[in-house]
């Protein structure tokens, strides 16, 4: 089976920032991500859980990006903008994927 | 004095006190009760939707009052005026940072829909009427103190703004949404709507709450065990304060605008009351600077119970002395 | 004529109607309200339950009357020929490809459970009797739009067939399980067991339509925002008109088998509705080239509003008209 | 003989009966039909919530019965003693090695909570009495039961041990400690705090049961599908008898305790049922070489269903000649 | 610690298809695999969102599936008969696993 | 956009073993970690799914966990203390972070 070379980004972000991200990764030209609920998780900034939660504030979400190689310096650079002065975590992996085209 | 001690002791042992103290208790000593979030959202729309509708519908049967614009004036107000001297108080009793300190000072001013709720509960158990307006003056003071959150903050160079886009979301946010969507559902439909829903949001809505006040407890919880050794006592002591102060600024408010005594003690709890959802969603986006760890454990975990067991009995008595018939 | 319209103007004002109007317009202010797609879920399991047992129980009550059988074979026929029409109306009306079109003409042939359900509540505020067995005849008419679909696409050569896989898929399609089990539930158990659960599913039943509306609200909101600039004007005068050629197919359907005035709205309302559950998902596993977007917004955006807010006390007021005593 | 079986016919067509045999035909038909896991989960909140906020308003009202703590007592004993009776008749009826053999035990000495409110439901709709407290004493079968597996397994030295952690687990799991919880609220607040939630905890129970067990019916359904061939003709004997050795085991100790009619066909239910919560949660921890497929398969699969439609008929009635008045 | 080489492939797929999916993966002789719940996601089809989703046909899933390099064409080419036709996402990258009999 | 080296490590494990899990590998020092949803899966014991269960008993979570390159054994020690008499499987891959400093 045919595949081909791209990175998929993972980014792991505060809920109340969601859309901010998404819109800086869409504004920057990627047009793809999906998007991973998360139950909980610990960090610098302690240990929570989304059990009971009414509020967004206390949530994280996973989004997953599929780009080519030559774009995700472009969407660091979008992604780095929003999550900044957040907390969060941004990883960035090989892949292949299949039907490139879509990508 | 007696009379209030009592009220007191009786609320207390209510099943909504004791849902909230079961869910403590059950966090505390790492039970692995939980409710799903999903139950949880869905038990807070409810709640939203059925004060929002009953608040409504209330203002239909008795006519509009004139006092409206000007309650809601005045509760704007009040979120704008709690946040600064929360602060203030905050800067003397601790050492807290001033972007932590902003933060806490504007979940102060903002206001809690649940204390509100078990506030008219308690006030319909013990047939005290209140101006159906009231959640409209509950929504009126979510935002404003986000506002003055940020100004506070900003004061300190942080350069901190309101961007267009954080404006939308807090006015637009869902709660506030759905609280003034079924407020004017029920004004609309008055009594006949009512009628039509009563058995789903009358009638099940005190042991809706004890469920939601069990999921409250759980939350408060947790958080007390995450953040033990991360508050002083200066501001434990403030949480514990702060909303005799809220709801001794809004006595004479509500005192001036006439309002029955159900009214006044609502606007005291409203003015003591803590945001645990607007508020900490703001400060994420706006001040992430800012501890989420300090500000959701005083307003959960140290103000919300204290309204919910003393605070609350102690603003219906008060208001009942000053306003009361 | 005035009649109808005080009815319409009534039925605007309702807390049903409202809800959904509250869901759509803060969907489309980009409101963060939202519910737990586990919430929505848990909600249409309620409604579905409801629906189907109450119809069992009457079932039960007034005796299985001979025309059960006739009416499914008519909602079959019905499902299988307003695919047809709708199909011949896009074309002319639209610019969309005949898979698009296929798709768009399967959900109109199947059918809508909250409309009927909707169309329910407002016979029985208005104290109007229907044949219970009228949900089973819903439950039979939604899979055989799906077929017509198919066919209706696979005449232009794209090849695609009902796979054994996917006639078991849409055949114990959840919703339809659980309508014709709580359906046999209720004629089982009858008067007795709906004296059992009566507090249950009847006397919160409109509040909680209320909240599922709400949801529906928000969901068909967020749709139009997504697909703004996809549907052409054609194709929403399309979907504001084919309800009423629906209904007006059943209407002749209903009086040649003598259904109440109360039946026969509820045999118009089903032909006039357009399903989001059933035909999208089987859709997207056997014309995954029909746009999603395009049978969605029409059916949820469009459709489901117009039958909503027009169409159901129309369809009401027609029955009256010629079926009524 | 023939009041029993009238008993049981009555009984099997109940609202509650037929949704769980919706569920299991569902998931037999492999159905898309499902619950969400969330929403599972709120009703299993609610129904432990609502019967042991019922038990303690019900203590609170007749007083705390001296027979309490001995029923506590007996209920420990029993919980313990079961499991060794089971692993005997397991090891002689199937091949299933030790550490199976013990983990099934386990799972028949502890006890199903909704097996339990369903038999109330029972009880209640044929106006019969029972003791208030027996929900305390279903909290107390819970766990014992896991020890018992856990030296049965031990002793063919696998070397399990009940550590701190997993005794904590165990005794403060969620289901336990909020029937505990609900039922000290509901003994404190007594008839005022029942009289405050009612329209929440009694009167919509039967049907919430209704929809819970929908659920369970879908959740055995498929995990019957999943283990067809895993389990011994051997196995399913078992989970047929086993239920009947434990409520005979029961019988006598109800007499002794001087228990109701209500009250012993309670006890006789809760030896009788097999966990399907906390026991299989506690066994992936401590016995994961357990295959949770046999386990889960008969108690839910077979045993549960069993009890439900067969066991408490038989255990109201034998009840009601031995203890009857 | 121990460690084999390995391929983790996801594919985010539409919810109507999950099982076909699985039956298709099951039938290539892959037997383990995990699915991950999607709240939401953007592709050349438009932004969507789980939220107050009654219907199936809304919404996606990640089925995660771990195996041995020398299978990993078996299941790219049974997992693509099914997404042939129909929107998604199918990505693979390499890992190492703990206890290698496993897969 | 500068990027340091890392390694993401995936447990998919009982759900009444996260907070053994979790404890374990805080106690190694890891003290960052996201734990995500597992609707269902299938394996050697056989295809489950978390569709209207009540009990933890019947469901997996997934934790992410991502760390230097150094800590990587240290934490599949760990995490293999946990794992090791029960189902469910350790992945890890290369990945490439921002922020490193947060690792
Ligand atoms: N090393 C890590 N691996 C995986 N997730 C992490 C890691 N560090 C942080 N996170 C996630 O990001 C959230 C915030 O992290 P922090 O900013 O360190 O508090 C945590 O609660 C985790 O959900
Ligand atoms: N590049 C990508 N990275 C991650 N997920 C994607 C990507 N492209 C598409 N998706 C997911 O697949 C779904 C369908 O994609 P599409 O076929 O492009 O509309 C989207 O809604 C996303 O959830
Ligand atoms: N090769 C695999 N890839 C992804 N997930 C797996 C794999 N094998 C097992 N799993 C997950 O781990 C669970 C237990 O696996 P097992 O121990 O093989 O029964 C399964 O139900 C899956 O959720
Ligand atoms: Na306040
Ligand atoms: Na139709
Ligand atoms: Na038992």
């Amino acid at each position: 089976m045919q595949t081909h070379q791209a990175k998929r980004v993972e980014i792991i972000i505060e809920a109340p920032l969601e859309h901010r991200l998404t819109d800086a990764i869409v504004a920057a030209g990627v047009t793809g991500f999906t998007i991973l609920p998360v139950l909980g998780g610990s960090g610098r900034s302690g240990q929570w859980s989304r059990d009971g939660q009414v509020s967004l504030a206390g949530g994280m979400v996973a989004v997953v990006c599929i780009v080519r190689p030559e774009r995700v310096d472009t969407l660091l650079d979008a992604a780095f903008k929003v999550v900044e002065r957040h907390i969060g975590v941004v990883s960035v992996s090989d892949c292949e994927v299949l039907r490139a085209e879509r990508f | 004095m007696d009379a209030i001690l009592s009220v007191m002791g009786q609320n207390l042992l209510s099943p909504i006190i004791l849902s909230f103290a079961l869910g403590l208790a059950a966090a505390l000593a790492r039970s692995s009760l939980s409710v799903p979030e999903a139950a949880a959202k869905a038990l807070s729309i409810y709640l939203l939707f059925a004060i929002g509708f009953k608040g409504g519908a209330s203002v239909a049967a008795h006519g509009l009052d004139a006092r409206l614009a000007l309650a809601l004036v005045a509760g704007i107000g009040l979120s704008f005026a709690i946040p600064v001297v929360a602060f203030t108080l905050l800067r003397s009793l601790t050492r807290m940072s001033r972007v932590d300190a902003a933060a806490v000072a504007g979940h102060y001013g903002s206001i809690s829909i649940v204390t509100f709720v078990s506030a008219t509960a308690i006030l319909t158990s013990r047939a005290i009427d209140y101006e159906g307006y009231m959640v409209a003056v509950a929504a009126a003071m979510e935002a404003p103190a986000i506002v003055a959150a940020l100004w506070l903050a900003a004061r300190g160079g942080s350069g901190v703004k309101m961007d267009a886009e954080l404006w939308r979301e807090v006015m637009l946010n869902g709660s506030i949404v759905l609280l003034i969507g079924a407020f004017l559902i029920g004004a609309v439909t008055g009594e006949r709507g009512l009628a039509e829903i009563e058995s789903f949001i009358v009638s099940p809505f005190k042991g809706v709450l004890c469920l939601f006040l069990l999921d409250m407890g759980l939350v408060a919880g947790r958080g007390l065990k995450q953040s033990r050794g991360l508050l002083s006592a200066g501001a434990v002591v403030f949480a514990g304060l702060m909303p005799m102060i809220g709801a001794a600024m809004a006595l004479p408010v509500a005192l001036m605008l006439g309002f029955s005594a159900g009214g006044t003690a609502l606007m005291m709890t409203l003015a003591a009351s803590a945001s645990y959802i607007a508020v900490p969603a703001a400060m994420r986006v706006a001040l992430p600077e800012a501890n989420p760890s300090i500000y959701l454990t005083l307003s959960l975990g140290v103000t919300f119970p204290f309204n919910l067991s003393l605070g609350i009995p102690l603003y219906v008595a008060v208001a009942g002395l000053f306003a009361g018939g």
